[in-house]
């Protein structure tokens, strides 16, 4: 096992993948010579050369559908956002190309093209560079999502996003390129579409990925000193998600409290409620709660921000409602 | 530039001629319901795609707008397959499950038929750009219309062509109108090929009514491309005699009856075929032998299609994943 | 009453506050001279001139900015897209922009905007362009979202949402441009926000918008002659949601059905689920269900198209399960 | 033209010196932590703000992307309001919903600060379009880096803005990097007003180190467009001094301190001051003096975005719809 930062977990699946396979490349605003926005791609451009790690013009329509255009004649094309908040601009291209071309030319061509960045907020980046957005990546038929919330399941993810035949999209948190963890030596894959319990628990089931997780995992800890124990469960796979999992542990728990960061109208979490809820509505012994961001803009104020994005107060008073105890 | 005589005209007019008489039929079949959804006929433009796909090498690219048969055809996919797409039956070239605005073709490097007005033009700059990575020689051919000149994706496309020297030609088919307006009411240059300034890439302009501008000058052209691996545009001024799509009427609205007829005169067809008999090189006999002989493949087609299964439902999720 | 198509009714809603407000104006793809893609904006250039009813270039995001500009100077634009699909073209304008000025600026500016234009699918016009995108934009926090069933709404909500001081989200139907229905004389509005129970019942709950409501309608009657009386419950607005309608109505039948011609995942439907869900687990006696269009990319051929919506027998199947009849 | 004698050459002089203290004194203030998010300095380009929003009138609106505290000051904003919006306060210009990135100040049609590259260019073609539909004589100012030339949203919103004869000043200030990436890099053009050329629009070069230069042309380039109702786009040459933002290093990755120390010969307030006190306009006294007032100005600012309250927690959701 090494230790190492989220960041150096997805550079090293990166840069595993394209010694592995020479039509694997990266392109992205500043991968190249700047190493990255955010260092993901550090020391690649050294080893790859400019044809691998191609940095581009801000144009992420055009170079999204460039990466799509390069995959259907046999390319592996990593395309970064440098913040999933510029991928509305190249939604047309990932959602009316990248989606759709295998099933509208009847299977004649795959799309295998990962699409990734980081999403979610950051430190008080205001409403424009704050988003998450993956509910609207997850709406579409035809993408895989995912969203690794430690080191581990970011290299094994996006090692197996890269090599899958479709197009994934990798949500990535900005909050999280600097956070650590154990990593196993040498080659491995993470399964797309394989949830994972992150903590074992009998009272309550905390769903959550990504930055949320972690938050979880606190709040987690600060139940279990109230006698609370809370399994926590990190889908890590947004689209297709890994329902058997996540019922299995509300079988066990009866009730369910789901966290996501982003706006409440539509999210990922009003999906898997629904999915909980008619799978088995008999057996919760309470309504499912939300936590999500408050349906606003993020706004830049300090207080506001923090008042706008889910806590873990607001977590641990949701499980607390979940339970009946409040 | 290659001596005139020896340009395969016969073929030109064989292929422009089968994409009208095809056509021409699937708007019956549309009228009598075997087609539905949209479907954009290119009569008047045949020149345009039977000159530029005869250009280029049988394994350079083409990737195409919704208004796609013509160059479906000129690129040699089968017309009954073609027809049975517009069909959306099984035997489509894409299993019907795409229609008439997404016909693809892997086996002929037929990249497809898109719907999205300038959607499609960045995916041309991506098959140039893997041209590049793996250094080889092909050439991808991107057709679009004049409407899509205003639009975002043509701009970054060409910008990102032009400056990492991608192997592309980028063909705008102005035919003057984007449905009902007029070039002159969506663009702020009259002469669009003027946009490739803008991404300092060299245009040309092709008489998109005359199969043998088009062939001769793309033939320089592709070529060109494929040796100096650098972008070009390329305007082809052209017409179109039908209605945007079939429940757009051909004229009323933003033009004339006169004005279609006048530019009629110049049928790429009538106009290469009356050459052709003027030169001696084809009778008036081996004329009607061709139309006969393309009206019976255009019957087969639809009789293939007619024919032919619809997609067993199994399809419905077959292809949205890869496994 | 005047018996008028759905899209006369939105045509007339258009003219009547361009003669009321010479703020308000009208502007996209085909609007003018060819009286629009689906003739919505049929004698409007006649009647309020070149200025007022302007044709553009295929360039959604330019012309959508273009509109949230104008409305920031205080005027009041309708953008047409010609079909929703393109939108997708112009989400970044929508939902970066549009969606937040007004909170970014600290309340300084609206953005008094309507995009409006047909969504969902119509006669097998294939994958990119029969899709129902409302749940994209239900995500947003700061738009609001329309989505009228029949001509009496569809005239009183976009007039309510031209006057409203928000980005307004209109979604229409292709397939319910020629329906017909009667319209009240005069002007009226009908508010955004308030939902309609388009047909009484007491065994089951039928929540749908749009095109669907009408498919509702039709599954009701169906149902009636099999003895089942479903109450169609059209929320007409989907954000915000007028959830105290939608919940009446379940509490008064105890089972729901939602059906959505979108995808599954994520989709509104979801949401109004997990609402429905939460507020009232105890008196629901059946999981909820959800009909919804498949999770593929809609293909063209017409047995494929047909199997990939909602239909009545959709419909009549999972109301059956959602009593226990089947 | 306007002669250079008539020109409120100290009026310059002092704009451009206090958005550079106050930058400076901001960017102190980003290290104490009091700013946080992404904070863009103006630092070397102070002269196209200056310059160009002294050339317009004060009901003239003004668009700009995140690298906004130039055009604010330049445009008159409160510069305690601007700090205190930086520092996410009730007083900032914004209420301190947005911060740095987001400057708003309805009340002097400072329409904004916007975080998208290119998102905001078709904001101000729509104001444009409304001040023509108003037929009011305003006119919009856009200002955006060069990195947003190649994107979609640029092309799409010059297209329109010339095509319907819009009363826009597209001003692209170019400062030779867009993040790390030169313009070389990004752009297939070099000389991007060129650009322009493909929306059949007049463009021009300003020297963005020269406030001279700047106000001048832009005096005569405003006035043109108010009175023609023709958009224009206008090239600013200019250089960025500071990292791209607070987190990005002056220079390291992609150029050296050399190139910087070379830029800051033509510094614009450098050669300003130096030019008055030669022409004795000023004296080292009276630029002593100039100092030591913005110092105050800046200064207080700070205090008064110290002192304010944090915005009560009733505005979370209070901006987000109109009543
Ligand atoms: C982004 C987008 N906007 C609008 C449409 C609707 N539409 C389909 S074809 C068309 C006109 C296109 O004109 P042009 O590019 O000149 O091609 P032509 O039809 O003349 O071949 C429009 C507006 C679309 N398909 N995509
Ligand atoms: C659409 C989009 N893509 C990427 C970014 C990230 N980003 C912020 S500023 C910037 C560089 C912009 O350069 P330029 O336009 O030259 O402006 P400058 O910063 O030099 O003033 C980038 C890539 C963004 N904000 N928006
Ligand atoms: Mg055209
Ligand atoms: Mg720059």
């Amino acid at each position: 096992m090494a230790h190492i930062a989220y960041r150096e977990a997805l550079g090293q699946a990166m840069s595993e993948e394209m010694r592995r396979d020479d039509k694997v490349f990266l392109m992205g605003e500043e991968v190249g010579f700047y190493q990255g926005a955010f260092k993901v791609s550090r020391g690649m451009l050294e080893e790859f050369g400019p044809m691998r790690v191609i940095d581009t013009p801000i144009t992420e329509a055009g170079f999204t559908g460039a990466g799509i255009g390069a995959a259907m004649v046999g390319l592996r094309p990593i395309i970064e956002m440098m913040t999933f908040n510029f991928s509305i601009l190249a939604m047309d291209q990932i959602i009316n190309n990248a989606a759709k071309i295998r099933s509208m030319s009847g299977g004649q061509f795959k799309v295998p093209i990962v699409v990734r960045g980081p999403g979610g907020s950051a430190a008080r980046l205001a409403a424009q560079h704050s988003q998450s957005l993956e509910s609207l990546y997850c709406h579409i038929a035809g993408l895989k999502v995912i969203a690794p919330s430690v080191p581990k399941d970011a290299k094994g993810l996006l090692k197996s996003a890269i090599r899958d035949d479709n197009p994934v999209i990798c949500f990535e948190a900005q909050a999280l390129y600097g956070t650590m963890g154990d990593v196993p030596e040498g080659d491995y894959t993470i399964p797309i579409g394989a949830a994972d319990v992150k903590r074992e628990g009998r009272d309550v089931t905390l769903i959550a990925w990504s930055k949320m997780l972690l938050l979880c995992l606190r709040a987690a800890e600060q139940l279990a000193q109230q006698g609370i124990e809370a399994e926590v469960v990190d889908p890590r796979t947004l689209r297709p998600l890994d329902m058997e999992t996540i019922l299995n542990s509300v079988r066990k728990t009866h009730r369910a409290v789901i966290v996501e960061e982003a706006w409440p109208y539509g999210g990922v979490s009003a999906e898997i409620s629904d999915r909980i809820t008619h799978e088995a509505l008999d057996i919760l012994d309470a309504p499912i709660e939300r936590v999500t961001g408050e349906d606003v803009p993020i706004p830049y104020a300090k207080n506001l921000e923090q008042a706008a994005l889910p806590s873990t107060e607001k977590i641990i008073h949701a499980v607390k409602k979940a339970m009946y105890l409040e | 530039m290659t001596s005139k005589q020896k340009l395969p005209l016969l073929e030109f007019l064989r292929q422009m001629t089968l994409i009208r008489r095809f056509e021409e039929k699937a708007a019956e079949m549309y009228a009598l319901g075997k087609i539905a959804g949209f479907c954009h006929l290119y009569i008047g433009e045949e020149a345009v795609a039977v000159g530029s796909i005869a250009a280029a090498n049988p394994d350079d690219y083409i990737v195409t707008a919704y208004r796609d048969h013509g160059h479906a055809l000129a690129r040699g996919l089968e017309p009954k397959r073609v027809m049975a797409e517009l069909f959306g039956k099984a035997t489509g070239v894409s299993k019907g499950m795409g229609g008439s605005m997404h016909l693809f073709d892997a086996s002929r490097n037929f990249m497809g038929g898109y719907a999205i007005v300038g959607g499609h033009i960045p995916l041309a700059t991506g098959i140039g750009f893997a041209m590049k990575y793996q250094k080889k020689d092909q050439v991808a051919l991107c057709f679009f219309g004049e409407g899509s000149v205003p639009s975002g994706n043509f701009h970054e496309a060409l910008n990102l062509a032009s400056l990492w020297r991608l192997p592309v030609v980028y063909i705008c088919e102005n035919n003057r109108f984007g449905m009902g307006t007029p070039v002159e009411r969506s663009s702020a240059i009259y002469d669009i090929a003027h946009a490739a300034r803008a991404h300092d890439m060299p245009f040309h302009h092709v008489d998109g009514m005359d199969v043998i501008d088009v062939y001769t000058q793309m033939k320089e052209i592709i070529d060109g491309v494929r040796s100096s691996k650098r972008p070009i545009f390329v305007e082809a001024r052209t017409y179109r005699y039908m209605g945007h799509s079939m429940s757009d009427p051909a004229h009323g609205h933003y033009r004339t009856k006169a004005e279609i007829d006048e530019q009629k005169k110049r049928d790429p067809i009538s106009t290469l075929q009356k050459r052709l008999l003027e030169a001696k090189e084809i009778t008036p006999e081996e004329v009607a032998k061709m139309e006969r002989e393309i009206q019976d493949i255009v019957l087969e087609s639809v009789e293939f299609a007619d024919k032919s299964p619809e997609p067993p439902l199994s399809a419905l999720t077959e292809y949205v994943y890869s496994p």
